[in-house]
């Protein structure tokens, strides 16, 4: 497989930032998953590894004031809309730095004010959540649009069903991505569901549905960016279900017994989305192999630096415990 | 200010609109609210006034429109959201109680969901278990959410007012048997404050703590009382959470002896919270005869009339348990 | 609009029994309202005249050991089921001899032992206890179907797409049948959805979908009975969707202000099922009008007596009240 | 019987088991079940040795799940149905409470609802809000439920066995800290039957009345005042629908001083329901104290562990709340 044409509009710059997000998402939960195993974070995680395009390409087509919605699997959404790794890593460590304060951890990072909405330890709760926002940005004629992830796991709950009929007949500016990994925890999406496509349930919806290549950037950057474009044209909802796959196991300790190795191995040897980033990055001349070294080693080293910011960084005092239930 | 006599589902109906006339924030969304006008006829004429977009009428789908208003609400909006039976809360249940209830707090202080989730419980309208149930308990026990219980028209509207000023999901019980019921309202906007007892009747020899429709048969009962020398306190906490605790324990410090009565099932019900803070309190020391706790029986409720009013505590009840309590004060 | 042609395999005595059915619903229901104007009967109901060949039609196919399950609308199913007409009014009474002995109501009548898994207050509630049930079939081998009746507004329900999803990868032996009478309470089936049909839906879990008119007899009839046969066979659900319209109200205190009155009149003088059926049967001389009538006038007295004998039945007594809560 | 030492966990499994090996009806259904073994292995090996029709892997639809619960054991099956984390009953609300609850009542009489839903409660895994509440006291407000929450292997076991084969719907509250904790158990078929506490720990100076989890702490802190010359008798309801209120009103007319402790949120927490039995019955007489109810601060559980530690009672809350008891007995 390789990747897409390069969008003509998109500048060198971009790309190669886009380039580097990618690696900083991928270090981000390589470090995580570090620091899990060693007891260091505690709790449960869920990475993202190998589906670094999906949050990369569907956030980038995003302007500031839009939102999105994320999941339990929601670290590489949070980098791609903006979040500072810093406080990541620092919610991680349930340090009071943390973008909750230590309160919330991985599934629950969010930054309402910077559009991102949260990520959900409810398998499905967001979806419901991300057409409220695309209710407000009309009912307020605010312009902006609402991109909902999810996984394939989630397309099977009512939340799911319901979320995407209201949003239909409301004709609301929100884009609901489906991260199709092929799992949902250990349940095969072919076992789970009995189409070929999450992206075919559209038509239950009357609405349009995209099936793309998950792991190549710019089929995720062109999809979500026509529907977003549709979206802010008030012509409603689309869903995209963009095939994935997670390289990791579903959270800390997983035998992945569902799984084979050479699926696995496929798919990281084949489909690495960072991999199929840089042959078209070479391939075009857009940079030369040591300068995306480079990048790749400045999202390393940043990494670093929040693993070194989150470990420097206090811990919430006991005081802080029955803060903020109200407000 | 001017009074008119409302009834409780115009003061409700009230409320919400005087809020939606100065707030563009606020907007109701529910199934039939538009031209049917809510399924006890509460929105009745506000499509007409404020349209369609501000009267969001909704598809069958619980669990998505409470999301949507939670997603309204975060971000600034102010959703006034209609259940229809308060038994469907059982469908919206993650986005009440895991979403709405929870997202500041786990954000570390950030966002605010500020919803109303109006929604009719009780039993007495021959709808039998489904569509008969009150739950408020369930809702009082989750950090995150405020629950009101208005008893009339006059306190409904001023709660709901201040409930839809709150900047927290706050669940509003109805009640069915009080829609219909009549009181001088003002016809301006005022507040009740969410934490706020009021004693609906003043007495010294017991307190009588009874919610939404049971304040109704605890005032029957105190009349009833009053005609053999007794001189009961009726007070309504009004909302459960906050519960002014400080009002419970200063009514029962002064009278020694408690009655709780509410319609849910008496089993973990929420009359045993209330007891428990009484017990709990310095008040303990004042009590001169056990608590009574009268609730719902342990049953899912009954179609059949009858067996529908023996159900849930009635006013008898009520009036025995009271002599009870006076009867054990004076043995010990 | 005439009906279909009458299936062959179906005799003389087999068509003038549904036509008695159809008008024994029908009675059943216009007795209802009559006694719930009154006063005589309290708490609410949902009538489906009007609706009557959906509920007559889809049971017709069933064997005596296939089950459904119904909706708040569900007497017309009851009694399609074989229910006991004597038992359900008096139900509605609220007395003792009623299928719940008082204590259920319009919305909870059932009679498990004959295959009626009951009514459900909750909209969309029987869509998932219809797997389960097909579910117990399978598992034991037991060979029967369950046929679940619910409405356009409950498939706008999560547990409506849990179900078939869940239906459909097991392969359960169950036909979801959907009575799109064109409104969910208020909700006109148009505003709520933005599609065309509802089986269409059916695509979002693999399943064949049928849409059918729902007030002609033999087309409820045929399509039920190839979606029978189907879950017998092990090939799994099929979706049904049959349009029909509700004549009466919603529940009671319905000023219908949300559909005209020429759609109304539209819907009771083109397409009242029970006058399609007559007109096929004379037309196709399998009656006369005078035995038609005798058989409506049967209907009509069975009512009659139906309500004598919850009237003179007792009410449960208050010490019921406590009585199985648990089994 | 021989006994052989086994976890939480495995005590479970080897109910399932045993009653999977005698009876056709019984199956599992949940998410993750197979291969995977449930999200906290409780099912590990089930699947090699029931196949997959009888440990069925479901989709992450738990409405659905649930409601398919209900249909089979209303037409003859006996279905353990496993929610990964009990915050989940909020999503399957309806087809628990509206359906499996009250299906038989509404039916008058007719069918039954054998199921057992198995859950995991609590906090203490750093799991977060949404994946770590004690929401028991809801079901137990629920006619038509029974509700389990067993503390040890040995109780786990003998009670799932009777869950199982109990004709009602069972809401079985694991917890997951509890999972690895081991003892002896036998390892033939046993019941304990459903509505009977158990002493812990007899004591003649307190009873403190603890659930789940905190048993443990309550053995804790009685092993602590031990040192100190306080008798603690720790008694566990293990079932709270039915709850055995003759030996809690037993005990506590014995010591004359309670403590209840639980780990779910204190306000309207089933601890309150306790409380009000103790005070409405015989046994309030022979109350020395007022009685202390420990249960989690109204707050989510939050993620940091120190905070997450906070959020509930802890050894050292139940100590004090012991010599509270004692202290204040004195003063009166
Ligand atoms: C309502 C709910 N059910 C179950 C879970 C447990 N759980 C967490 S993630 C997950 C799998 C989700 O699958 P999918 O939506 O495909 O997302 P993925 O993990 O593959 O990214 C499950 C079952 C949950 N958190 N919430
Ligand atoms: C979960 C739930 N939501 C709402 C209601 C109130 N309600 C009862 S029937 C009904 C309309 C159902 O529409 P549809 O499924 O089309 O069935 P119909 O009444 O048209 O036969 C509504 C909203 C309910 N009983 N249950
Ligand atoms: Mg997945
Ligand atoms: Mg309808």
């Amino acid at each position: 497989m390789i990747s897409k044409e390069i969008p003509a509009s998109l500048t060198t710059k971009q790309i190669l930032e886009l380039y580097h997000q990618m690696w900083l998402i991928r270090y981000f939960d390589e470090k995580v998953d570090e620091f899990f195993a060693r007891g260091a974070i505690h709790g449960t995680t869920h990475l993202c590894v190998g589906q670094e395009a999906t949050a990369a390409g569907a956030c980038f087509v995003l302007a500031e004031e839009d939102k999105i919605t994320s999941t339990h699997r929601g670290h590489g959404h949070c980098i791609a809309k903006g979040a500072d790794v810093n406080r990541m890593m620092a919610e991680l460590f349930a340090k009071e730095t943390g973008y909750c304060k230590g309160k919330g951890g991985s599934m629950h990072i969010a930054d309402v004010d910077r559009g991102n909405l949260g990520a959900n330890g409810i398998v499905g709760g967001g979806i419901p959540i991300a057409v409220g926002a695309a209710l407000t940005s009309k009912m307020k004629d605010l312009g902006y649009a609402v991109l909902c992830f999810f996984g394939d796991g989630a397309a099977n709950e009512g939340s799911f069903h319901e979320a995407l009929n209201l949003a239909s007949i409301w004709k609301l500016p929100v884009v609901f991505f489906c991260e199709n990994n092929q799992y949902g925890m250990s349940g095969p999406v072919k076992e789970m569901v009995n189409i070929e496509n999450i992206g075919d349930r559209a038509s239950s919806y009357g609405i349009p549905g995209r099936i793309i290549e998950g792991n190549d950037l710019f089929a995720v950057m062109e999809a979500t960016g026509e529907a977003v474009e549709r979206a802010k044209a008030g012509e409603g909802p689309t869903l995209i279900e963009a095939k994935t796959y997670r390289w990791k196991g579903h959270s800390k300790s997983d035998a992945k017994k569902y799984r084979t190795k050479e699926e696995e191995q496929y798919w990281r040897k084949e489909k690495d989305p960072i991999a199929l980033l840089a042959v078209r990055i070479i391939n075009d001349e857009l940079a030369t192999n040591d300068e995306l070294e480079a990048l790749q080693l400045q999202a390393k080293k940043q990494i670093e630096d929040a693993v070194e910011f989150a470990e420097k960084s206090p811990a919430p005092s006991l005081a802080t415990l029955e803060l903020d239930v109200y407000a | 200010m001017n009074t008119k006599d409302m009834t409780y589902s115009e003061a409700i109906r009230d409320a919400i609109s005087l809020k939606m006339r100065t707030d563009e924030d606020v907007f109701m969304l529910g199934e039939d609210i538009g031209v049917y006008g809510g399924a006890f006829g509460v929105s009745r004429g506000l499509i007409e006034e404020f349209g369609p977009e501000r009267i969001r009428n909704t598809p069958i789908s619980e669990s998505g429109i409470a999301g949507a208003a939670v997603g309204a609400a975060l971000t600034g909006m102010r959703p006034i959201l209609e259940l229809q039976f308060s038994d469907f809360i059982t469908i919206a249940t993650d986005q009440i109680i895991n979403q709405a209830a929870k997202i500041r707090y786990m954000y570390g202080g950030k966002g605010k969901v500020p919803m109303v989730l109006r929604t009719p419980g009780g039993s007495g309208t021959g709808a039998a278990a489904q569509h008969s149930q009150s739950l408020e308990a369930w809702m009082a026990h989750i950090p995150g959410l405020k629950v009101v219980q208005p008893s009339s028209a006059y306190d409904a509207k001023g709660l709901l007012i201040s409930a839809i000023e709150d900047d927290n999901p706050v669940i509003f019980y109805e009640h069915k048997l009080l829609y219909g019921m009549k009181e001088p309202v003002p016809e301006d906007l005022y507040r009740i404050p969410l934490g706020k007892a009021v004693i609906k009747k003043e007495g010294t020899d017991v307190t009588v703590i009874a919610t939404s429709v049971m304040v109704h048969k605890a005032l029957e009962a105190a009349k009833l009382l009053e005609a053999e020398g007794i001189e009961v306190e009726v007070l309504d906490p009004r909302t459960l959470v906050p519960l002014d605790e400080a009002s419970i324990i200063a009514s029962v410090s002064k009278t020694g002896r408690v009655v709780i009565v509410h319609e849910a099932v008496k089993r973990a019900g929420f009359g045993a919270e209330i007891a428990s803070v009484i017990v709990e309190s310095d008040a303990f020391d004042f009590l001169d005869a056990p608590i009574e706790r009268l609730g719902g029986k342990a049953v899912p409720i009954p179609y059949n009339p009858e067996l529908e009013k023996h159900a849930v505590p009635q006013v008898s009840d009520i009036v025995e348990a009271v002599k009870r309590t006076l009867q054990r004060g004076k043995e010990v």
